[in-house]
C-alpha cells in the first residue's frame, strides 16, 4: 500500500521503526497510519531517547495529587487548594516565525492546563536567543515577545515572569519555553477513554493545513538551510477562540458532564485518540468525515496530523452530548461528535469509504520505540574546565559594575513584561522584576510563588552541576519570596540526541536535577524535552529550564527584592568563595570568558538558607530579600536598591575586591530589615546554621561600595536603558 | 440600599471577574450580563469590562458594538442610568457612539501595562465625586490601542463642557490633549482606559481605583436616599 | 452572483500614524532612503452575493459605513470584481 | 522622480485567518448574510524617489521582501502610480 519505499523516512521514521510497526500490524501499513505513526513516534511524542532517563527523577510526595505523564501535574498548596503547573517549548516554530511561533506555544501549554480542568492563572516565559547586537536577534526579540504577549494579553491570562538570556548558540536556535499555573477549580479531569460507547466530541477550532507535520518535522529533526521550506508547517494562534475554550472547557469540568477530556497538541487528532484509548484499555473509532474543516479538500492523512490550534477532544456519555452541545454553542465553539469509544483497543479511522486505519491504540501511544544511545563525554569537556575561568581582575572597578548592570543579561527586562499583561486576576501580588513571582489565588489567601531558572552556561561547562545549580536557584527564588518550594517542572532543551556527547550531556542534567530535587525536597510533576537544537550541526548549551512552584500560607507575607526605608540594615547571607567565577556573568561581559567549572553548591547549606528566608518572611522580619545570582553580591545589591528607588551605604573588608563583589557564590540572599531587628535575624541565621554578615545600610540616592560609588540615576539610567538601547541599536 | 452592578461580558471580554471582585468588595451586588441577551435585568450601573471582545478584530470595540445587549445598555443610558466603559469597554463605547472619539494604536506600537498617575480634572461628576480636583490616582493601564483622538472642534466641545474628567500626568500612548477618561454630555456614562478595578487594595499597589468605583456607587445610593 | 470585493482601509489624512512612521525611520537604515509619507492601513478581501456589480457595491459601501470602517479616524475605498 | 507605491499584503492562501473568519462569522448577526471568504490584510502607501516606474518597484519589492511583508506567512503585491 505504500507507494514509494521511503516514505517514512520524509516522515521521520527510520527503517527500524518501520519495520517494528510492520510485526506490531502484521501487515504493511496504510498511508493514513503510517502519518499517524510518524507523529506518535516522533522524538516529541514519544520521548524515545529521554525516557530511559526520565525514570530517574523523583516523582513522589504526599502532595503531588498528579504527577508525570498527565496534561499537567498537580499539587495541592494548601488543603483542599490544588493547582496545575507545567513547561512547554515551542522553539522550532518560533525560529520559523517567531510572532505566531511564540503565541501558538502560549496557546498549547494554556490547553494541557485546561485538559485537567483547571483555570490557567499565570504564564512564565523564559526566552534565550542569541547576542543582543545582532539584527536578526532583534527580529526575533520583538516578534516572540509580541507573539506572547498578544495571545496571552487576549485570553486573559497574566505572563507574571519568565527569563531574557542571549547567548552565541541560541543564534540559530532560540529558545521559547512557556509555563503555565492553573487553579483546580471544581473536579480533576483525566485523559482517558472510559466506557464503551460513550460520545467523542471535537470542540474548537476547524481544521485546517496548518501545522502539518510540526511534531516530526519540526520538533524532532534538526535544523539547516533547507528547512525554509518546510513553512507550511507554521500554525496560526487564534486567541479569541483560546479565550471561549478556556471559559467553555471550565464550565464543562464544573458540569460534570465529562468522561474524559484532553488537548489537541503535538500529532494533532492521532494523539488524544490513541492516548486516551490506550489509558482507558479501551478503543475509539473515530469519523473523519464528521471533523470540521477549514478546507474542504483535505487528505484524511492531513486531517489526522493537522495541528491547528485551539482543539480539544471529550468523552461524554452519549445521554449528556446535548448538554455539552449546548455548553459549546453557548461559548460560540464549533463542536462535534466525530466517533465512539469501543473495546477493541484499537484505534480505528473510517470515513464514506471505508476504514482508513485501524491500529492498536497501545502501539501508537505506549508501544513507541525506546532508544538507549549512546553517551559520551564530550572530549573538550575537561580542556574547558581546565582552562582559566576568566577571574581577572577589571582595569576599573565601578566601570566594570556599570558594564555588568548594562548588559542585556542583567539590565531591566521592562521593555519585556511591559507587554504583558500581568495583572488580571487581581493575585499578582508580585509580578515581573522580582526573583519569583507571587500569585495570590482568587478568593483565597495562599499564594502560588513561581519562578523558571536554566543557567546553560554552568551546565556547558559541568552538565550535572550546571543542573543541580538550576534546580537550587529556582527554589532559592521561591523562597526569597517567602514561600515554600515544593515542586518542579522542567523544560529541557538540548541538541541532537543521536549524538553520545549531547545524549551525555542530557543523562547528566537529568541525574543533577534528581539530586537537587530529592535534597531539596522538591519532586518533579512533569515537564518536556525538546531535542534536535541544532541548527548546521551546532549545538545549543544543555539548558534545563527548571519552573518551581512554593506554596505561601498567605499572601500578605510575601518578601519583595526592593529595599524599603533608608536606614535598614543590610545583610550578606551566606558563605561567598572568591574562586566561583567559571560560567559567571562577569567573567563572560567583562573578561570575555566562559570557561572553567561553575560554582560549586552544597545542598545542605542551600536548603538551610531557604528555611532561613521562609522563616523570615513567616515572621515578617525583613522589609526585603533577594537571592544573590548573575553578577553577585554588586549586582544584588543595585537590584534591590533600584527596585526601591533607593540607595546603600555597604563596605567590605576583603582584599580582592571584585572577587568578593561578582562571585557567583550560590546559596547565598541580600536581606534587609530595621535596625532594631538585628538581634533577632542574627538568631534566626544561627538557629538555621546560615552564615550572616552585616554589610552596611539602606540610604537614599547612592549606591556606595565603599571604595566606589556611583549615583541612583546613574545606575538606574544604565539598568533601565541597558535593555531598550541594545535593541534599537542592533535594529539600526 | 445596595446598588445593582451589571457586567456585560462580550465573546472575548477577559476583566469581567476583576470587576465583579472589585464591585462586590465595594458592597454593590454584581450580576454578568452575557452579550447575546436582548434584555437588562434591573441594575443601577452597568460596567463594559475589559478585554478583546470578538478578539478585537477588525478594530477594537467594532464588532461588540453589535451585539444584541448594546441597544439596551442604550437605552439604560438615555433613560439616565449610568454606564461605565473601562478599557476595552470604553473602546466599545466610543465604537458605538456613546462617548466622542475614537482609540488608535499607542504612539510607542507596544502593549502597555504598567502604573501610571491620572488627574482628576473634573470632579464634579458621579465618577469622581469621592476625589478631590487636581487629585493624583495611581492606576495601572493595559492596552495596545489606548491613545485617543477626536477631531479638534469636538475636543474643544468636551474641553468647555468640562467632559474631560481624567488626564494622564505623564502621557503613556499619544492620546489628544493627555485624555484617559471622558463622560458624556449627559455626564452619565463614562469611559477610561486604565483599569481601576485593579487599583482596589493596597496589596496589588493601590487603592486609588476606590475613589472612581466608590464615587459611582455612592451617586447609586445618594440618588436613592433623595428618590425614597 | 457573487463578486468579490477589495476594501481599503486608511487612517484620514491628517491623523498621524504611528505605524506608517516607524517604517519610514526604519526603511534608510536598511538601506532605502527616500521613501516618504508611509501610511499604513488595511486591505479587506471578500465575496459578497449581489445582484450586480452595483447592487455588490451599494452592499459593501453600507457595511464600511457601519463596521468595516471608523468614520471618525479611517476613510475607505472599495473596488468590486 | 518620485512615484506612489501601494503594497497589499495578504496571508497566503492555506495559512489561517482568524481574523477574516470571526468577521465572516459575525456579518449574519449584523445582518449582512451571504459574505464569504473573508480574509484581512494590510495596505501600505508610500512616496519612494526612484528613476523610473521599474526601479520604484524593484525598490519596493526589495522592501517587501525585507521589511514590509513577512515572506513565511504573507504574500504582497507592489503597483506603482
Ligand atoms: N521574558 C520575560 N517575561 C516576563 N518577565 C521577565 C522576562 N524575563 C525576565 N523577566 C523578569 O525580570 C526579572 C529578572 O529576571 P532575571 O534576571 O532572569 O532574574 P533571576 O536572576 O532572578 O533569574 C524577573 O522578575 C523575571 O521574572
Ligand atoms: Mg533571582
Amino acid at each position: 500500500m505504500i507507494s514509494p519505499a521511503t516514505l517514512h523516512r520524509d516522515l521521520g521514521l527510520t527503517d527500524d521503526e518501520l519495520d517494528a510497526i510492520k510485526t506490531r500490524l502484521g501487515r504493511d501499513p496504510s498511508y493514513t497510519e503510517l502519518a499517524m505513526f510518524s507523529v506518535m513516534w516522533s522524538e516529541h511524542c514519544s520521548y524515545k531517547s529521554s525516557r530511559i532517563h526520565l525514570r530517574g527523577l523523583p516523582s513522589e510526595a504526599p502532595y503531588i495529587l498528579v504527577g508525570p505523564g498527565e496534561g499537567a501535574g498537580i499539587v495541592e498548596l494548601a488543603p483542599g487548594v490544588s493547582v496545575a503547573w507545567k513547561i512547554e517549548s515551542h522553539n522550532h516554530p518560533s525560529f520559523v516565525e517567531p510572532f505566531n511561533g511564540a503565541a501558538t506555544g502560549v496557546g498549547g501549554i494554556v490547553r494541557d492546563i485546561l485538559s485537567m480542568g483547571a483555570r490557567p492563572i499565570a504564564l512564565m516565559d523564559p526566552l534565550r536567543f542569541g547576542p543582543l547586537d545582532d539584527p536578526r536577534t532583534a527580529y526575533l526579540v520583538e516578534g516572540v515577545v509580541h507573539g506572547i504577549s498578544n495571545y496571552g494579553n487576549s485570553i486573559g491570562v497574566p505572563t507574571v515572569g519568565g527569563e531574557v538570556v542571549f547567548e552565541d548558540c541560541y543564534a540559530e536556535n532560540p529558545l521559547v519555553n512557556v509555563a503555565c499555573l492553573g487553579l483546580v477549580e471544581n473536579r480533576l479531569m483525566h485523559g482517558r477513554a472510559e466506557g464503551e460507547g460513550n460520545a467523542v466530541i471535537l470542540i474548537g477550532s476547524s481544521t485546517g493545513r496548518d501545522g502539518i507535520g510540526g511534531a516530526s518535522v519540526l520538533a524532532s529533526a534538526e535544523f539547516d538551510d533547507a528547512s525554509s521550506e518546510k513553512r507550511p508547517s507554521v500554525q496560526v494562534g487564534d486567541p479569541f477562540t483560546e479565550r471561549l475554550l478556556i471559559e467553555a472547557c471550565l464550565e464543562l469540568a464544573r458540569s460534570g458532564l465529562l468522561v474524559g477530556f484532553q488537548d489537541l497538541g503535538a500529532g494533532g487528532i492521532s494523539c488524544p485518540t490513541s492516548e486516551m484509548a490506550a489509558k482507558a484499555g479501551t478503543g475509539m473509532q473515530l469519523d473523519i468525515s464528521k471533523v470540521h474543516l477549514r478546507e474542504a479538500d483535505m487528505e484524511p492523512f492531513e486531517i489526522m496530523i493537522s495541528e491547528s490550534q485551539e482543539r480539544m477532544l471529550a468523552v461524554v456519555d452519549p445521554a449528556n452530548v446535548e448538554a455539552v452541545l449546548a455548553i459549546c454553542r453557548k461559548w460560540e465553539l464549533q463542536a462535534n461528535v466525530v466517533g465512539e469509544v469501543t473495546k477493541t483497543g484499537r484505534v480505528e479511522v473510517i470515513h464514506e469509504n471505508g476504514v482508513l486505519a485501524d491500529v492498536p491504540a497501545d502501539a501508537l501511544a505506549e508501544e513507541g520505540p525506546v532508544y538507549n544511545r549512546g553517551l559520551e563525554r564530550p572530549a573538550w569537556l575537561d580542556e574547558l574546565q581546565g582552562a582559566p575561568m576568566g577571574a581577572e581582575p577589571p582595569s576599573d572597578l565601578e566601570a566594570a559594575f556599570l558594564q555588568l548592570l548594562g548588559s542585556p543579561a542583567i539590565g531591566s527586562k521592562r521593555w519585556v513584561w511591559e507587554q504583558y499583561d500581568h495583572m488580571i486576576f487581581l493575585g499578582t501580588v508580585q509580578g515581573p522584576g522580582g526573583d519569583a513571582a507571587v500569585i495570590r489565588l482568587p478568593g483565597q489567601d495562599t499564594a502560588a510563588v513561581i519562578s523558571v531558572d536554566g543557567p546553560g552556561r554552568y551546565c556547558y561547562l559541568d552538565p550535572y552541576e550546571g543542573a543541580r545549580l538550576a534546580v537550587a536557584e529556582a527554589a532559592r527564588n521561591v523562597a526569597a519570596a517567602g514561600g515554600r518550594p515544593l515542586a518542579i517542572t522542567n523544560c529541557l532543551n538540548f541538541g541532537n540526541p543521536e549524538k553520545p556527547d549531547v545524549m551525555w550531556q542530557f543523562a547528566e542534567v537529568v541525574r543533577g536535577i534528581g539530586d537537587a530535587c530529592r535534597a531539596l525536597g522538591t519532586p518533579v510533576t512533569g515537564g518536556n524535552v525538546s531535542f534536535y537544537n541544532e541548527t548546521n550541526g551546532r549545538a545549543i548549551y544543555p539548558t534545563p529550564v527548571i519552573g518551581m512552584l512554593g506554596s505561601l500560607p498567605d499572601a500578605r507575607r510575601s518578601v519583595g527584592l526592593a529595599f524599603r526605608s533608608p536606614g535598614d540594615v543590610i545583610a550578606i547571607v551566606g558563605d561567598t568563595d572568591p574562586a566561583d567565577f567559571g560560567g559567571s556573568e562577569y567573567a563572560k561581559t567583562v573578561n570575555g570568558v566562559v570557561a572553567g567549572r561553575p560554582p560549586r553548591l552544597d545542598l545542605s547549606a542551600e536548603s538551610a538558607l531557604h528555611r532561613f528566608l521562609i522563616e523570615g518572611a513567616a515572621r515578617t522580619s525583613f522589609s526585603s530579600a533577594h537571592d544573590c545570582a548573575g553578577g553577585g553580591i554588586a549586582i544584588g545589591l543595585a537590584e534591590s536598591a533600584l527596585a526601591g528607588g533607593l540607595g546603600f551605604q555597604v563596605a567590605f573588608e576583603q582584599d580582592e575586591r571584585h572577587r568578593f563583589l561578582f562571585s557567583e557564590s550560590p546559596s547565598r540572599a541580600i536581606v534587609s530589615f530595621p535596625a532594631q531587628g538585628v538581634e533577632a535575624v542574627r538568631k534566626l541565621a544561627d538557629d538555621y546554621g546560615v552564615p550572616l554578615e552585616i554589610a552596611g545600610s539602606v540610604a537614599p540616592d547612592r549606591l556606595d561600595f565603599g571604595t566606589f560609588g556611583v549615583g541612583f540615576d546613574v545606575a538606574q539610567d544604565v539598568f533601565e536603558g541597558a535593555f531598550r538601547r541594545a535593541l534599537a541599536a542592533s535594529m539600526s | 440600599m445596595t446598588a445593582r452592578v451589571g457586567v456585560i461580558v462580550f465573546p472575548g471580554s477577559n476583566c469581567e471577574l476583576d470587576a465583579r471582585v472589585a464591585f462586590s468588595a465595594l458592597g454593590a451586588e454584581v450580576e454578568m450580563i452575557w452579550h447575546a441577551g436582548t434584555s437588562l435585568p434591573e441594575v443601577d450601573l452597568v460596567v463594559l469590562p475589559g478585554g478583546f471582545a470578538h478578539g478585537d478584530y477588525l478594530r477594537t470595540g467594532a464588532l461588540a458594538r453589535f451585539s444584541p445587549v448594546m441597544d439596551r445598555v442604550r437605552d439604560h443610558a438615555l433613560r439616565g442610568g449610568l454606564v461605565l466603559g473601562i478599557c476595552n469597554g470604553f473602546q466599545i463605547l466610543c465604537e458605538a457612539g456613546m462617548l466622542p472619539g475614537a482609540l488608535r494604536k499607542n504612539n510607542g506600537l507596544k502593549f502597555l501595562c504598567r502604573w501610571v498617575d491620572l488627574r482628576v480634572d473634573n470632579n464634579d461628576t458621579a465618577f469622581t465625586s469621592r476625589a478631590e480636583q487636581g487629585q493624583v490616582l495611581r492606576i495601572p493601564i493595559n492596552h495596545f490601542e489606548g491613545n485617543w483622538y477626536a477631531e479638534p472642534a469636538v475636543v474643544d466641545r468636551l474641553r468647555e463642557n468640562n467632559q474631560i474628567v481624567l488626564r494622564y500626568v505623564d502621557n503613556p500612548n499619544g492620546s489628544v490633549d493627555d485624555v484617559a477618561g471622558i463622560c458624556n454630555e449627559s455626564r452619565n456614562v463614562f469611559g477610561l482606559m486604565p483599569h481601576p478595578e485593579r487599583a482596589c487594595e493596597q496589596l496589588l499597589g493601590s487603592d486609588d481605583g476606590i475613589v472612581l468605583l466608590g464615587s459611582l456607587l455612592d451617586h447609586v445610593t445618594d440618588r436613592a436616599g433623595v428618590a425614597g | 452572483m457573487s463578486y468579490l470585493a477589495q476594501v481599503d482601509v486608511m487612517l484620514k489624512p491628517g491623523i498621524s500614524d504611528p505605524q506608517g512612521q516607524t517604517i519610514e525611520r526604519a526603511l534608510p537604515v536598511l538601506g532605502y532612503p527616500g521613501v516618504r509619507e508611509v501610511r499604513v492601513g488595511k486591505r479587506i478581501q471578500l465575496q459578497v452575493d449581489a445582484d450586480s456589480v452595483d447592487d455588490a457595491r451599494t452592499k459593501v459601501e453600507e457595511m464600511c459605513e457601519r463596521l468595516l470602517a471608523n468614520p471618525v479616524i479611517e476613510s475607505y475605498e472599495v473596488s468590486i470584481g
